[in-house]
């Protein structure tokens, strides 16, 4: 029941994003997602309370903030890397650990690694993610997690659980 | 002019029939010369200068042909129907040969 | 009885046959005799009709029917007689015969499709008809010991039939009819044109008649044929292809339409070509009885050159040699039907037709025995029996218009067949009795009827051929020729006269010092075939000295026995499977590209082609 | 705002050709997919909220554009890294602690 | 102009990434390739939205955004499934 | 009366629900196939617009004599066929069913590119059919030709939509002076071509040994009798009234559907397999139809395609049978089995003799009309026809004189020389076999009975006004 | 040698093909230089096809979508039927095969739980484009491909998502079943199968054109279900 409404109210945001805030599309929304919602939602990780008001509000306005500055470094990173005649670097796998419990969670933290400079998440098991560093630097789970993950697994510690 | 190209496209697809003797290679003929036919039928449509056939202002009808389009639409997915099927094919003759060269093949004509 | 319900009485008696015999083999064989004598019986009072229509059914847009004439009178007598006569060996062959219900069917269905033939007023009926006689005769003959003849026979057939339907079909083409009168009258006025059709046209005639190169089928077919079919095949369906010739040639008035074109000795080329076709078959023929060993065969090859005689009559149009023509096909069907029939009797007694595992049935088998000995001596054209008269009015007609050749080719006909039909008399009657056969019994009653009537008939025609030969002049008449002069018994030819009653005196008056000379001096003393103390040695396979093997041996060395025109057949047979073999890995083969090739092939040559045109 | 939109525009084409060109210079398949990744993905949020700002009216749907990209994004190349790695692509490392996980029953 | 050399900027970044699709060297480098391509010309489809002042093309975008990932993930899997 | 778009309709809303109710999908295929079967002669003359948008703007159904006639015949061999191959259905029934849409539909559709949809639904079906005899390289074969065929008949009527602006064909047939003659050319020889795939006609036929040759009780009689007919009817329909062709192009087709005829005659002469022989015959008997279409003797040429189709229905189920029976269908192995199987062995030679045209059957109406129609046009094509019906008589005597008569060359013909084979199941074809023979037979005596309709259909083919005006209304 | 053959063959296949579209005596009409009102789609542009219709005869907006759905639905009905067949066949073909598809490797985690977020993403965007196909581009056929897509996407990345094949089926034929009992319910209203029964309301509309909408979200679902079950079919290789 959670599952199903949480797809639902997903599906009809969606929805209405695509088709703009019209009375017709609305309605009509509404029923393709309350359908979509009862056959798929099952197969779906969309699950949430009343809470996410407030997580999406943390979400947007501390995550997205961190998330998009860290990007523009990584970004400069890559530019760096990429423009520099003789490509600096010191590639390896590397693996690092999380606290978070949500697979959503993890998997948000596991995309935020990709996109953030010089790493790229590969796999993901129960507590470790699995990362592919340009440069790795440090010794040592603890020194890896620090480096790569850090802040967001702060915030989204406090988002997901 | 582009419509020279998607003719090319299909004798490039013809080619290939006439050339390949791998299976996998003459259903990607095939489809190279669909996929010309294709583009050569949207071209038949295009008029200069007009816009795509969908309505967005009153008494607007300065548009391309739209039947070939509706057409093209209805033949591409003819087209993926038969690749499926075609791709199924290949499988099984692959389980049964072991090869989908038509040379090693076995023949299967009946006498 | 109308004609048209005589046809349709036939065909539905061949549908009551074929469920009868189903229900009861032996009854089933019995009603053929009453069928086929029924459609003989009915058909005699024709005899003096002429230009009687009768309509059968509506084909789409064209109509079936019959029209009366003397000459299809003629023909449907002999042929009905000899189905009729054939029909009484029926019941005792019904065991003998893997699927009799179907024999008895087309048997009757076969008799039937000669009449159409015979009655048709017009092309398409004449076509529908002779192609119920081929495809019914045809699936008798595997019934027989051959799978391959029946093939041979419908090849050779069919080129015929289909050169006829393309003949009649270019025919309607340019007149818009099917109508034979119509369209003899219609010719008359395109000469050329006719040239095409003429030859086509005749071409089922000479298929039907076994005329060289087309005589394979006959030794195929009538050799290898049920035995009671084969005097049928070849006394009677044989003279289909007469009648064919007769109505090229006669019927449509062959020599006012061709009397412009090229003459050769007084015939136009046309015609001259299709006796020289005639002569050859004479000669083929006898060359090729002489050797057979197997009776039937033999008698399938004289057929061959007893057809030859046929044609060279028809293709005559004249007087004499025209009216022998006629009257030959009455004496052969007679004759040839009471040699296969009496050989008949010798297989349902015997369970062979080899000459040299048979001799000395004369002793068991006296009637069939004389039915034989009638039949050659027919065949031979040696005076009294009727054989005579037919071939000294070809030789007569041949000789006055100076056809040296083809006279020369009828004269060794006539000397051959002595050789070729002494052969099985004196291998299979006279001689030693085989050990195996010493308990044999003349064949039944009903079997000997057929015999005797055959036997009367060529001595009564011997005697009195004038009796036919009237009728045959009011054919001739009828055609628009002169015909045949006649004095009582005495027959008249250009250069020559001959009284049938006096030659019959005559040698009725040898035959009786030779048989007294004969009985008188038995002084011979009779040896047994196995009795070979003399030499002191036993005999352990009696067959090895029949003198029957090797009977003609100096001939058979002097020119072989190989079949040419057989081979070209079969290689003319097997060019149309190589390229049908050929067609299949080219167009067929496992390779899609090879057929993308031809595909686009075809694109480029209507490229090319489209420029050109 | 129209400036404004075409200087997102701008920094967007430029990421693109950035990962581009990433993909072109870097030396093995995960540093090319970390610098497509990270310029592709920037370079889409940029552009995308560029063409947004010109046409007010699309941004809602646009910013739909943005997560959908956002998402399927990195996950499509931490799916094809991971793949890249099953395959046994060659990779130039000095450290790899992914074996233990992914190829630990290839190793005989 | 402005579109022309944003265009021009972006056809740099697709036209490398070809690049590497051609050269490969491995299945892995072109499937990476590609998908940076397929990223690029998704936005090249919103560009093109805003060039013709068509917010249909938005719709075209989020299905090539969707089928080109489908096509990621088939890629990647294949290749796992027949590693070597 | 129906309206005939249920003929497509209620085969196609029975496949959808087929896949649902898998159990029921037997009942569903025999069922419907008897409605259409009936349905098909309650179906009233006239153009049936789709969703009411008129010609040439929507798509039309047309139903006039000759489709009345195909559509019969087509639905009725549809239903024999199933009565005959119900041990081969093999899961097929949905397929079936959607057959069944594709042929009502493909008969009478007026609009060319719906054709070409209905083309690729029974071509698509063919595919399927045919995978069940497990000769996957024959039918990829047939799918690359069929799918070639179909590219290059949709190239060309897009070529004609290209210059005339219509893919209505009543449309398109009032606007064909006004066509360039070299875009005429290039449409029609890729129409031609797409067509002919289907229609069996050489080169675009090599599919074919592979299908019919290989096919069981179900594949080879629908092959061989619902696909032949439509495919034969759709040529005449297109190419004898709608794509009249007035240049010498029809001599590049007719040169071709000559060859098909003799060529595939030949081959069939050169074959040992019954339905191998079956299959070359049916190649042969298609070119031939498809030059009387040409030449414009569409009476002659529906006369053959009925006469083919009934004998090619029974002949392709015995074969077919036998094969199932025995695994093995090489004619010297079967020597005499129609002894065994009296009935059917009568049905078969019935057929046979039928299909080669002699007299007292009904094929023997067709031949003759055959060369009246051959001879109208010129001295040389009936030789052709002639030369390749010898070779056809002569290969169906060779065969029907082996099946009959037990024992080897040279030996009296007995029963203990027989053919250790024997067929299966056969009761159905039997009585189909004895039914069609009779009808054969007394057709063949008095063919007034059937070629009443034939005629008529004939004549509306040949009508190309009464067509236009049923179609456009007098537009 | 056979390449030589082939390229030759092919281009006087190409000459064939050139020549007669663009030789001199041709008239098939140049790229571009169409004329629309020489062809009937004129009549489609202009929504002027039967004069006794209600107008705007058509409601939808997108005029490739009232020539496939409405004018043309025929076509459209015939296709989806093929692509029935096609995805029937693959069931009956991998039946031969009697074994499945499996991966030796199980997605990653990243994958797996990715696609529990992004398939719901792209399953609704595909209802609203085939919802939508009367109004923008796209329409059943791309919406319904886009269902397939989510469909096979979720089979790739979740070992334990079973294939409801079933389930799909039954769509398959729901959706199937009602485009023809829509069609003859046309038959019985109107007079014309597939007969347009309901208001045509304003072009633009989401709830406009008729029946169309109807019938593209039907043709949306089944294409999208066919798809899946084709692509289950052909992963799977079991039939039932
Ligand atoms: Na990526
Ligand atoms: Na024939």
């Amino acid at each position: 029941m959670k599952k199903f409404l949480s797809s639902f109210v997903t599906f009809w945001v969606i929805w209405t994003a695509l088709s703009g805030f019209e009375t017709q599309e609305m309605i009509v929304g509404a029923i393709a997602s309350l359908v979509l919602a009862f056959v798929v939602s099952q197969y779906l990780n969309f699950s949430f309370n009343l809470s996410i008001i407030y997580r999406v509000f943390v979400f947007i306005f501390v995550y997205i903030p961190v998330f998009l500055y860290k990007m523009l470094l990584s970004n400069l990173d890559v530019a760096r890397r990429v423009l520099s005649p003789k490509i600096p670097l010191n590639p390896g796998f590397v693996k690092i650990k999380t606290d978070i419990k949500s697979k959503t969670g993890k998997l948000t933290l596991a995309n935020s690694i990709t996109l953030t400079p010089g790493t790229m998440s590969v796999d993901v098991d129960d507590q470790y993610i699995y990362v592919h560093w340009i440069d790795v630097k440090g010794e040592g789970i603890e020194d890896y997690s620090k480096e790569v993950s850090g802040s967001f697994e702060k915030i989204l510690g406090g988002i997901f659980k | 002019m582009s419509q020279y190209l998607y003719i090319i496209l299909m004798l490039v697809g013809i080619y290939g029939l006439l050339s390949q003797k791998n299976i996998v290679k003459m259903i990607i003929s095939l489809n190279i010369l669909e996929l010309g036919l294709n583009l050569f039928i949207i071209s038949t449509g295009y008029i200069s200068g007009s816009n795509a056939p969908i309505i967005i202002f009153e008494n607007d009808t300065n548009f391309v042909d739209p039947l070939p389009q509706a057409i093209v639409l209805t033949a591409i997915v003819i087209g993926f129907g038969v690749t499926a099927v075609a791709l199924m094919l290949a499988r099984n003759i692959y389980k049964k040969n072991g090869t989908l060269e038509i040379d090693e093949i076995r023949g299967e004509d009946n006498d | 009885m109308a004609l048209n319900n005589i046809i349709i009485q036939g065909l539905l008696s061949s549908l009551i046959v074929f469920f009868l015999t189903k229900f009861n083999k032996k009854v089933g064989g019995f009603f053929t005799i009453i069928f086929s004598g029924y459609l003989f019986f009915s058909l005699l009072s024709y005899q003096n009709s002429a230009g009687e229509i009768f309509d059968l059914v509506k084909f789409g847009e064209f109509d079936i029917s019959f029209i009366t004439s003397n000459y299809a009178w003629f023909f449907s007598m002999i042929l009905s007689l000899t189905y009729f006569l054939v029909s009484f060996f029926n019941p005792y062959w019904m065991k003998k015969l893997i699927n009799p219900a179907a024999y008895n069917l087309l048997f009757m269905l076969s008799m039937v499709g000669t009449l159409g033939v015979f009655y048709a007023k017009d092309f398409l009926t004449m076509f529908i008809f002779f192609e119920i006689v081929v495809w019914a005769s045809l699936f008798i003959i595997p019934m027989g010991k051959s799978r391959k003849s029946p093939i041979i026979y419908y090849t050779i057939s069919s080129i015929g039939s289909f050169s006829m339907l393309y003949a009649i079909f270019y025919l309607y083409n340019s007149f818009n009819t099917f109508d034979i009168e119509t369209i003899s009258s219609a010719v008359i006025s395109n000469p050329n044109e006719y040239i095409f059709v003429f030859f086509l046209m005749i071409m089922a005639g000479l298929t039907k008649l076994g005329i060289f190169p087309f005589h394979t089928w006959l030794p195929a077919a009538h050799g290898s044929a049920p035995h009671t079919f084969s005097p049928v095949l070849s006394g009677g369906l044989v003279k289909v292809g007469g009648f064919i010739a007769l109505i090229v040639t006669a019927v449509i008035p062959s020599f006012n339409i061709f009397s412009d074109h090229l003459q050769i000795m007084g015939v136009p080329f046309e015609n001259y070509l299709i006796m020289v076709l005639g002569g050859i078959s004479i000669v083929v023929g006898t060359l090729m009885a002489i050797k057979q060993d197997d009776a039937k065969k033999l008698i399938a090859y004289s057929t061959v050159s007893n057809s030859g005689y046929i044609l060279i009559g028809i293709a005559m149009v004249d007087q004499v040699g025209f009216a022998g023509g006629l009257m030959h096909i009455f004496n052969h069907a007679m004759a040839s039907g009471a040699m296969f029939l009496s050989f008949a009797g010798i297989a349902y007694r015997t369970g062979t037709t080899k000459m040299s595992e048979l001799g000395g049935l004369i002793k068991r088998m006296p009637l069939s025995f004389a039915a034989y000995l009638i039949a050659i001596i027919s065949l031979a054209g040696i005076p009294p029996m009727s054989g005579f008269a037919s071939k000294w009015l070809i030789f007569q007609g041949l000789s006055s218009n100076g056809m040296m050749f083809l006279a020369f080719a009828a004269f060794f006909g006539s000397v051959g067949s002595f050789m070729y039909v002494f052969r099985p008399l004196s291998a299979a009657f006279l001689g030693q009795l085989s050990p195996k056969h010493k308990d044999i019994k003349e064949v039944p009653f009903l079997m000997q009827i057929p015999l005797i009537v055959m036997s009367f008939l060529t001595i009564f025609f011997g005697i009195f051929p004038g009796v036919m030969l009237k009728y045959i002049g009011k054919i001739q008449e009828t055609l628009g020729i002169d015909g045949i002069r006649l004095d009582g018994t005495k027959i008249f030819a250009s250069t020559g006269m001959w009284d049938s009653l006096v030659v019959t005196l005559v040698f009725g008056l040898g035959f009786v010092v030779a048989a007294v000379l004969f009985f008188m001096s038995q002084k011979a003393k009779k040896v047994d075939q196995m009795d070979t103390y003399t030499s002191a040695e036993f005999i352990h396979d009696p067959d090895m000295y029949h003198y029957g093997k090797n009977y003609y041996a100096s001939f058979e060395n002097s020119y072989g026995n190989k079949k040419r025109v057989e081979i070209l057949f079969d290689a003319i047979a097997m060019r149309v499977h190589e390229f049908g073999s050929m067609v299949k890995s080219w167009f067929f083969g496992k390779s899609i590209s090879v057929s993308i090739f031809w595909i686009t092939l075809f694109f480029a040559l209507v490229y090319f082609w489209g420029d050109i045109v | 705002m129209n400036i404004l939109g075409y200087i997102f525009v701008f920094i967007g084409a430029l990421f693109y050709a950035l990962g581009g060109l990433g993909m072109f210079r870097m030396p093995d398949v995960f540093n090319r997919l970390q610098a497509g990744t990270k310029a592709t993905t920037l370079g889409t949020i940029a552009l995308l909220f560029g063409i947004g700002l010109l046409n007010p009216d699309w941004m809602i749907k646009i910013l739909l554009i943005i997560v959908f990209l956002t998402v399927t994004n990195p996950v499509g190349s931490s799916t094809l890294a991971r793949a890249a790695y099953i395959s046994n692509v060659k990779k130039d490392v000095e450290k790899d602690e992914l074996k233990s996980l992914l190829n630990g029953d290839d190793e005989k | 102009m402005t579109d022309i050399i944003v265009f021009a900027i972006i056809g740099f970044g697709a036209f490398f990434s070809i690049l590497r699709l051609i050269m490969g060297p491995t299945v892995a480098d072109r499937a990476a390739a590609l998908d940076t391509m397929n990223v690029i010309i998704t936005g090249l489809i919103v560009f093109l939205a805003h060039i013709f002042e068509n917010s249909l093309y938005l719709d075209i975008a989020i299905v090539y955004g969707a089928l080109s990932f489908l096509e990621t993930v088939v890629v990647s899997r294949y290749l796992e499934a027949n590693k070597k | 009366m129906i309206n005939p778009i249920l003929l497509v309709a209620i085969p196609l809303l029975a496949a959808f629900l087929s896949i649902m109710v898998k159990k029921l999908s037997g009942v569903f295929l025999f069922g419907v196939s008897l409605f259409t079967a009936i349905g098909s002669f309650f179906i009233e003359n006239g153009s049936y617009v789709i969703g009411g948008w008129k010609p040439p703007f929507g798509i039309n159904l047309v139903v006039d004599d000759y489709s009345f006639l195909i559509l019969i015949i087509v639905n009725i061999l549809f239903f024999l066929t199933l009565l005959n191959g119900m041990w081969d259905l093999k899961k097929n029934e949905t397929v079936l069913l959607v057959t069944l849409a594709g042929v009502n539909g493909i008969v009478m559709t007026g609009d060319f590119f719906n054709l070409f949809v209905f083309m690729e639904i029974i071509a698509i079906s063919a595919y399927i059919l045919a995978s069940s005899t497990e000769k996957y390289y024959s039918v990829f074969k047939y799918l690359i030709l069929g799918t070639v065929g179909s590219s290059l008949y949709l190239f060309g009527i897009i070529i004609l939509y290209g210059t005339a602006g219509t893919l209505n064909m009543a449309d398109l047939a009032s606007k064909l002076p006004e066509i360039s003659n070299s875009v005429k050319v290039l449409a029609f020889t890729f129409i031609f071509s797409g067509l002919a795939v289907e229609a069996k006609i050489l080169p675009f036929n090599s599919w074919v040994r592979g299908i019919f040759g290989n096919s069981n009780t179900l594949t080879g009689p629908m092959f061989s009798t619902v696909y032949a007919t439509v495919s034969a009817a759709v040529v005449g329909r297109v190419f004898g009234q709608i794509l009249t062709i007035d240049t010498n192009l029809i001599y590049a087709f007719i040169t071709l559907t000559l060859m098909t005829f003799i060529f595939a005659e030949s081959a069939a002469m050169a074959s040992k397999n019954l339905r191998s022989i079956l299959t070359f015959s049916s190649i042969g008997q298609a070119g031939l139809i498809i030059t009387m279409f040409l030449l414009g003797g569409f009476y002659a040429a529906l006369i053959q395609l009925v006469n083919n189709a009934f004998a090619k229905m029974v002949m392709f189920s015995i074969a077919t049978k036998t094969y199932s029976s025995n695994e093995d269908d090489d004619i010297d192995n079967l020597a005499g089995i129609f002894r065994k199987h009296y009935m059917m062995g009568l049905g078969f030679t019935i057929s046979a003799l039928s299909l080669i045209g002699l007299p007292l059957f009904f094929g023997f109406y067709g031949k003759i009309n055959i060369l009246q129609t051959a001879f109208a046009t010129n001295m040389w094509i009936p030789a052709f026809i002639l030369i390749g019906s010898i070779i056809e008589g002569i290969y169906y005597i060779r065969l029907l004189v082996k099946l009959w008569n037990p024992g080897k060359e040279g030996d009296e013909s007995s029963e203990e020389a027989g053919t250790s084979y024997t067929i299966l199941n056969g009761f159905t074809v039997s009585i189909i076999a004895l039914v069609v023979g009779a009808v054969f037979v007394v057709a063949g005596i008095t063919p007034e009975f059937l070629v009443e309709n034939i005629e008529k259909a004939a004549n509306s083919l040949g009508d190309i006004n009464t067509y236009l005006s049923s179609v456009m209304g007098g537009i | 040698m056979k390449r030589i053959i082939a390229i030759l063959l092919t281009v006087a296949v190409g000459i064939f093909i050139f020549t007669g579209l663009y030789g001199e005596d041709s008239d098939f009409k140049a790229f571009g230089e169409k004329n629309i009102s020489d062809t009937v789609a004129n009549s489609y542009v202009d929504k002027n096809v039967d004069a006794d219709r209600e107008s705007p005869e058509s409601g939808s907006a997108n005029v490739v979508t009232s020539i496939v759905v409405n004018y043309r639905s025929l076509d459209t009905l015939g296709e989806v039927t093929v692509l029935f067949v096609s995805a029937l066949g693959v069931a009956l073909l991998g039946g031969f095969l009697k074994e499945k598809v499996t991966f030796s490797v199980k997605p990653g985690f990243i994958l797996k739980n990715g696609m529990k977020i992004i398939s719901g993403i792209i399953l609704i965007t595909g209802i609203y484009i085939f919802i939508h196909g009367h109004l923008s581009p796209g329409g059943g056929f791309p919406g319904g491909a886009m269902i397939g897509s989510s469909f096979l996407l979720m089979y790739l990345s979740d070992e334990e998502f079973k294939t409801k094949i079933t389930a799909f089926k039954i769509m398959e034929g729901t959706a199937g079943s009602l485009i023809l009992i829509i069609g003859l319910a046309g038959l019985s209203i109107g007079g014309y199968f597939l007969y347009n029964f309901l208001p045509n309301g304003n072009v633009g509309d989401l709830i406009s054109a008729g029946i169309v909408p109807i019938l593209y979200v039907l043709v949306g679902l089944k294409v999208g279900s066919e798809i899946s079950n084709l692509l289950g079919n052909f992963l799977n290789g079991e039939v039932e």
